[in-house]
């Protein structure tokens, strides 16, 4: 334990702690809680059955309430520790009539007792409502809203790697009249929302007839200038000599990208990859103004169903969103290490 | 196989013209090395010889065929890059296959094209490592081997040494001779060094300001240069050059005020006179008087710098290690017959 | 270029899946149960008639709000969808008259509400009501009980509602008196009943008048001294719609005023945590009004194969399966024989949800006149829009009331401009 | 972790060389027959027809959509009204009171907007520097505190947006906590100030990770030599950073600050869904006014949405040729040759 502690604590120099230190252990203290506290936080809700989401003060466990089986009752009867002038002892509750709950106790329940509700509280156990993660793939077509989900993510990164890498080459390794325009344009779209475009993208995209077809969700979004900007950058650095060695070589220009220019890219591929898989992924407003039949659904719109027009099935909701986080948090486990080093190393500027 | 003949090659970057008309024409298994000040053109007509960039104007001629529309990899011509271009994801082996497979070369043949480059430039025991974990040498000589592999008409080797430290420099310059020698193959070779130009080449071909200033052997350079500029840039040290003035016949004064009596001239107008450092000896009665300000010994020979009258420069090489105090006044003379003179263009005037 | 374009379009059209004949296309939002009951009616529907797929696309709330509208002005969109914005896009509605077996039947049963779903002077019929709804108010019995207050009784004003609320709440210790949903319109009936009319003499518009000024001060004086909860007015911006039945369940207040189509999710959430009832509409100074409304099942004009349209809306229409569908989602029926009849069996075992329901079904005969006229015409989401963004705004501080009520006619008479 | 990826990355890699090979041949002769050029349109022509057809066209048309009125989404249906649109948005009776003007809530928003623009980035940049610093010291697990920062990064906004309202709801967990330690609840959604800082704490919370790493990277390429000669100088902590750290982070600061800028001036889908615009109109931003009008709406009007939405992209436009200046200047510095 000594060790470890002085493993945590070994700082350059092996000065002496000042208060640089203590704010560094602070500060990741704090984001240790602040950024895993509130995923975890959903993680626990959305276990929680409809009736406990919607209760204050919120607990952190789910619970359920406990129930036993008393003789004489078909159904079993919920459990309530019951604390009044005749001490505290835990009650079945048979039924309720305004503020006096009738109730008895399991071992005699010959006798009815008449409690005030004021004075009992439920019994609950740890346990987890797992029909709020069952039921949206009995009930709801999850199943193929992930298909599509994982077909529209595929696709797009696959289009979005090709096509923006190609024309980040050419932008990149090519002198050509209107190169500098191209790449003005391609820059000064750069940050152009969504929300901008929406309108007039919608009328295209239902002009040419790709309203609930996922090609609709996947085309506008493979387009995105960032990621030949990214690329772009990043080819930059590939010194030139490499490609005259290649011609040299008797290489044609499609082997000089593919053979050369795409596997030296790789860190800013694996990068815009990354970002495009969880983009793509998370993405929707897009898709929800796209797609409005079942079986093209992507999971986020899949999702977004659970809001009515006055109520939301936030314990569905809760729970799909969840089960939305698996790949971006398998992405985040797996993946962490390209994406902290290819960030820092593909020069995203 | 392997004679290039350049006819007028002109290279224009939109108003600056780089090359201004080379004429030039290496015969094969020659070693030819352009030298020249950085930005001369040297590169730059390497480039138009590889077929990377194009001229505009002049014809480059491949054994008597006309290349200039050609592309880089139809000219069966192999280059060296001056930072070696090896691809980086690649092993040493892929590196070399590389250029073979594009060409469809069936598998076997570049298996033992490849083992026999390796055996060549002894680098067998690096062919699975990929260019990140070799050493400068090593590297070199990969990139080395992916020209050899290809078996061209001729070898182009932009400033290969430029990136090596001092020693190995003068190892890989022998060894890229040695190689020579074996290959038979003709040889471009760049560099701005004059000592690799002269230690490695059949032909040293001087640019400057994209012309070419002379061709012809190290050794004739060093002896019969044309002009003041090819005296200049080549030997080492450089070589003295002192402009001077006709006084009357057979006596010249020296910008500074020194007098040199040399009979056997009879020039008009001004004049430089050039003379290469080690043709210097001490002699008490010699016509150059100077003082010293810097010696260099070396041990077998040393570097006197001194100044003239009126504070011109003069260098010499002296055998062995004389003893000299600094500011003493020495007095140097020299053999007549080893003076080269150029006149106020700078070209060499004929002395008999 | 276009070329190009035509070319790449033309390529994409083919993986783009299209829709077969046969198949109808039926876009539906749920609030509870009905997506699951509806499932289940098709699946019968289906078995009677193999040959007409019917495919339910569930979809939230906001997708028949937002694009549907756009599809529809595009000429595309489903082919029959559950909508609630049922006036404002009745050009894009199909008459099912020439398609229907009985066009008499769906005059008789549905005819009180045909106005609502076609545009103005036409006499279609393009569908009929899925639910009717009734705002109205809920009270926690169990709470008024503890606190030792007397729930007011029939013919008690919204004051006398809320007072005795916020006794309730002072002697429960509750976040606030009472909550009323964010919309324009929930808060249309009360307005009515302090003698608010939205409609002019020409059909159009008129500015806010002393009935809805006088409500919507109340409602500010409410927010102000803390009586009605704060959050679900304030708490967004814009018409967003914010219910404030999660605060009711969990019995931070004690009054809430929302409609009949809560009854099913109070019950399914509060279960035995407490005893509610419904109260109706709390009286103003010339009514008790609530406002009804509801979701239709209309027809969609684009669709391509009217005649099984038809065949499936005539199936969901008939009197059996309305009598079964609103029996299973604790829905309002909307049709004149299931309601004259009566006898309904509400499928659920809480005691709460069958007086609820009664109490809703008494409460619509006091609906005020200008209410009643509301869900046909055809500026009411316009109105509603207006009043609850800027008197949310009033209750954030933003405004004064009167600027409000400035504001509130400039952005329904630019709404109106806008709409030409 | 690496023989994995290196797995996969075979895996894919393989059938996707395979076909490269199978394009080759054609591509050969493609390019014989159309030299240089013909390559150029080869590689730059799928990117440029799809941005051309879903970015750049309905960039144009949204020009055209704002000189029109209606609430028609197509525009053969719609009236052509020239500047109007803009006419309405811009002009107030008394521009000190965003009360007289004629869309109130354009310039409510446009208020909004700014002011959280000032205050995140300038919190986003400190705060993101500070972790950068802390990120580049000698600290045990290193990789791991730097992966955490970015876990919220990979979240969808709407994630983000719906787990804080989850907790910043008037019975969600922050108040459930404070009564725990018996302090008063506050209604966080609810007061003005807080509600506002809510919206810039959850974007900074989202992307500060982001560009903790981008700084990250800057800081790691200060040569080390440097602090090590400023500590043979004796130069203190305080100084060091202000005379060498900061100049030297500067290019990747400007990057942050410019892309920073540009993503908080469209701040959306995370502060929608946390408060939806209130309490009120104090966190209504500028693309959700834009949403609402032109979309969200039962009376939907594109025409001064589309309107507002240029007036925005002008100013985005103006930010990221701005980023392209300065990109551009640090590219020439560190140009070989």
């Amino acid at each position: 334990m000594t060790r470890a502690w002085a493993f945590l604590s070994r700082r350059r120099a092996g000065s002496n702690w000042d208060w640089t230190d203590i704010v560094t252990f602070v500060w990741l203290g704090a984001g240790l809680f602040i950024v895993f506290g509130p995923a975890l936080w959903l993680v626990l809700s959305s276990l929680k059955s409809p009736a406990q989401l919607s209760e204050f003060p919120p607990t952190l466990m789910p619970y359920e309430a406990r129930s036993v089986i008393v003789a004489g009752y078909e159904n079993p009867l919920p459990l309530y520790k019951v604390t009044d002038d005749a001490g505290t002892r835990t009650l079945a509750e048979v039924r309720r009539v305004g503020t006096v709950a009738q109730m008895v106790d399991p071992a005699d329940p010959g006798t009815i007792q008449k409690i005030n509700i004021a004075n009992r509280t439920p019994e609950r156990d740890i346990g987890f409502s797992w029909s709020n993660y069952t039921d949206p793939f009995l009930k709801f077509d999850f199943l193929n809203y992930t298909k599509n989900s994982v077909f529209v993510t595929t696709m797009a990164t696959l289009i979005t790697l090709l096509t923006n890498s190609m024309a980040a080459f050419a932008l990149s390794k090519y002198e050509f009249r209107g190169r500098g325009f191209v790449i003005v344009l391609i820059v000064a779209t750069l940050m152009i929302p969504l929300s901008v475009i929406l309108v007039p993208l919608y009328s295209i995209i239902s002009g040419v007839g790709l309203i609930n077809s996922l090609w609709g969700v996947i085309l506008p979004t493979v387009a995105t200038p960032t990621g030949v900007f990214l690329l772009r950058q990043y080819m930059l650095t590939i010194p030139y000599e490499l490609l005259e060695a290649a011609r040299m070589d008797h290489a044609s220009e499609w082997q000089i990208y593919w053979r050369i220019v795409l596997p030296l890219t790789a860190p800013a591929l694996a990068v815009l990859a990354i970002f495009s898989v969880v983009w793509r992924w998370n993405d929707f407003l897009w898709p929800l103004i796209v797609l409005s039949r079942q079986e093209v659904y992507t999971l986020q719109v899949g999702l977004n169903a659970y809001a009515g027009e006055l109520n939301v099935q936030w314990h569905y909701l809760l729970a799909m969103t969840v089960m939305t986080m698996v790949p971006v948090v398998l992405v985040f486990i797996f993946l962490q290490r390209f994406i902290t080093a290819g960030i820092a190393g593909s020069g995203l500027k | 196989m392997g004679r290039i003949a350049l006819h007028n090659i002109r290279k224009a970057y939109g108003a600056v013209e780089v090359l201004k008309g080379i004429d030039l024409s290496i015969n094969e298994g020659e070693l030819v090395v352009f030298v020249g000040p950085s930005g001369c053109g040297k590169s730059t007509l390497l480039r138009m010889i590889s077929g990377l960039d194009r001229p505009t104007g002049g014809t480059i001629e491949i054994d008597g065929q006309d290349v200039t529309r050609r592309s880089a990899a139809d000219r069966g011509l192999a280059m060296v890059f001056q930072s070696y271009a090896l691809y980086p994801h690649m092993t040493v082996w892929q590196n070399m296959a590389f250029g073979l497979q594009n060409t469809r070369m069936p598998k076997a043949e570049i298996a033992e094209r490849i083992a026999d480059a390796a055996r060549l430039l002894e680098i067998e025991p690096l062919l699975d490592r990929r260019p990140g974990q070799l050493s400068g040498g090593q590297r070199q000589r990969v990139a080395i081997g992916r020209a050899i592999v290809r078996r061209p008409t001729a070898f182009l080797l932009d400033e290969p040494l430029s990136n090596l430290d001092a020693e190995l420099r003068v190892s890989m310059r022998a060894e890229l001779t040695a190689l020579h020698s074996r290959l038979g193959a003709t040889m471009i070779h760049v560099t701005h060094d004059q000592v690799e130009a002269m230690t490695m080449a059949d032909r040293i071909v001087v640019l400057r300001a994209g012309r070419v200033e002379q061709v012809d052997t190290p050794l004739n350079l060093y002896n019969v240069p044309n002009n003041l500029f090819v005296a200049g840039f080549i030997g080492a040290p450089g070589m003295n050059l002192w402009p001077a003035t006709p006084e009357t016949k057979g006596s010249f004064l020296l910008e500074g005020g020194t007098k040199l009596e040399l009979p056997h001239l009879d020039l008009a107008g001004p004049v430089t006179f050039g003379l290469r450092p080690q043709h210097l000896r001490l002699d008490e009665n010699g016509p150059l008087t100077a003082k010293v300000t810097l010696v260099e010994a070396l041990g077998a020979e040393s570097v006197v710098h001194a100044e003239l009258e009126g504070g011109v420069r003069l260098l010499a090489v002296l055998p062995g290690q004389p003893d000299l105090a600094l500011r003493s006044q020495i007095r140097f003379a020299f053999d007549p017959a080893a003076l080269h003179v150029f006149d106020a263009q700078g070209q060499r005037v004929k002395t008999g | 270029m276009k070329k190009t374009v035509t070319a790449f379009t033309l390529g994409l059209s083919l993986l783009a899946s299209t829709a077969m004949a046969g198949d109808v296309r039926m876009m539906w939002y749920s609030d509870g149960v009905e997506g699951e009951v509806m499932k289940d009616l098709l699946a019968r529907f289906h078995a009677q008639n193999p040959d007409i797929n019917v495919i339910l696309d569930e979809v939230a709330y906001k997708v028949v709000q937002e694009q549907l509208q756009i599809q529809l002005e595009a000429g595309s969109g489903p082919d029959i969808a559950r909508v609630t914005n049922i006036k404002t896009l009745a050009p894009h509605w199909l008459n099912l008259t020439p398609y229907l077996s009985d066009p008499d039947y769906w005059r008789t049963n549905f005819g009180a509400y045909a106005d609502w779903m076609r545009e103005d002077g036409s006499d279609a019929i393009t569908g009929f009501m899925t639910q009717l709804t009734l705002t109205g108010g809920f009270a926690n019995k169990t709470l008024f009980e503890q606190a030792g207050v007397a729930m007011p009784g029939a013919g008690a004003t919204w004051d006398d509602w809320v007072n005795a609320s916020a006794e309730v709440a002072k002697s429960q210790g509750t976040a606030a008196a009472f909550a009323i949903d964010r919309s324009g319109h929930r808060i249309s009936g009360p307005n009515a009943s302090y003698g608010a009319n939205y409609i002019a003499a020409d059909g159009m518009p008129a500015p806010m008048d002393a009935g809805s000024k006088a409500f919507a001060e109340k409602l500010v004086g409410w927010v102000a001294d803390g009586k009605m909860l704060k959050d679900t007015w304030v708490a967004a911006s814009g018409s967003t719609y914010r219910a404030a039945a999660d605060d009711f369940i969990n019995a931070a207040i004690p009054f809430y005023y929302s409609g009949s189509w809560q009854i099913a999710n109070l019950s399914s959430k509060i279960g035995t945590g407490f005893d509610w009832v419904a109260i109706g509409s709390p009286c103003g100074t010339v009514a008790c009004s609530g406002l009804a409304g509801g979701a239709a099942l209309v027809a969609v004009k684009y669709t391509k194969n009217p005649e099984d349209v038809a065949k499936v809306m005539e199936f969901l229409g008939s009197e059996e399966i309305v009598k079964e569908f609103s029996e299973r989602t604790l829905f309002l029926p909307a049709h004149a024989g299931v309601v004259t009849k009566g006898g309904l069996k509400w499928d659920t075992k809480d005691p709460n949800v069958g007086a609820a329901l009664d109490k809703f079904v008494s409460a619509a005969t006091e609906v005020a006149p200008a209410a009643a006229a509301l869900p046909s015409w055809k500026w009411a989401s316009a109105y509603y829009g207006a009043l609850v963004n800027r008197i949310s705004q009033v209750m954030a501080g933003e405004l004064t009331l009167d600027d409000a009520y400035t504001k509130i006619d400039s952005d329904i008479a630019e709404q109106v401009a806008a709409a030409k | 972790m690496k023989p994995l990826a290196s797995i996969l990355g075979a895996v894919i890699a393989a059938p996707l060389g395979w076909i490269a090979g199978l394009a080759e041949a054609p591509l050969r002769l493609w390019q014989r027959l159309t030299g240089k050029g013909g390559m150029i349109a080869f590689f730059l022509l799928p990117n440029m027809a799809i941005f051309g057809v879903f970015v750049l066209f309905p960039l144009i048309i949204n020009i055209v959509y704002s000189t029109t009125s209606g609430s028609a989404l197509f525009l053969s249906d719609r009236d052509f009204v020239g500047l109007g649109q803009y006419e309405r948005l811009l002009r107030c009776d008394d521009y000190t009171n965003t009360l007289t003007c004629q869309e109130d809530q354009f310039w409510t928003a446009v208020k909004n907007t700014a002011v959280f623009v000032v205050v995140q980035v300038g919190l986003l940049i400190s705060i993101a520097t500070a972790t950068a610093l802390i990120l580049n010291r000698e600290i045990m697990g290193r990789s791991f505190w730097r992966a955490m920062f970015f876990f919220p990064v990979l979240l969808s906004p709407v994630v983000v947006g719906l787990i804080w309202r989850w907790i910043l709801d008037r019975n969600g967990a922050l108040n459930a906590a404070l009564v725990g330690v018996g302090l008063d609840p506050v209604n966080w959604l609810l007061e003005r100030g807080w509600a506002f800082a809510a919206t810039i704490g959850i974007t900074i919370w989202a992307h500060l990770g982001f560009y903790a790493l981008i700084l990250l990277a800057g800081l790691q390429a200060i040569p080390r030599d440097l602090y090590e000669a400023a500590e043979m100088d004796g130069t203190p902590p305080g100084r060091v950073f202000w005379r060498i750290t900061l100049p030297l982070l500067m290019p990747n600061l400007l990057v942050v600050i410019v892309l920073s800028l540009i993503r908080a001036v469209q701040v959306f889908d995370e502060a929608y869904v946390l408060t939806g615009g209130g309490p009120g109109t104090a966190t209504l931003y500028l693309t959700q006014y834009i949403y609402e009008v032109g979309f969200a709406s039962l009376l939907k009007n594109p025409g001064l949405a589309s309107a507002a939405s240029i007036l925005m992209g002008g100013v985005l436009i103006v930010l990221t040729l701005v980023q392209l200046g300065l990109s551009n200047r640090n590219e020439k510095k560190g140009k070989q040759k």
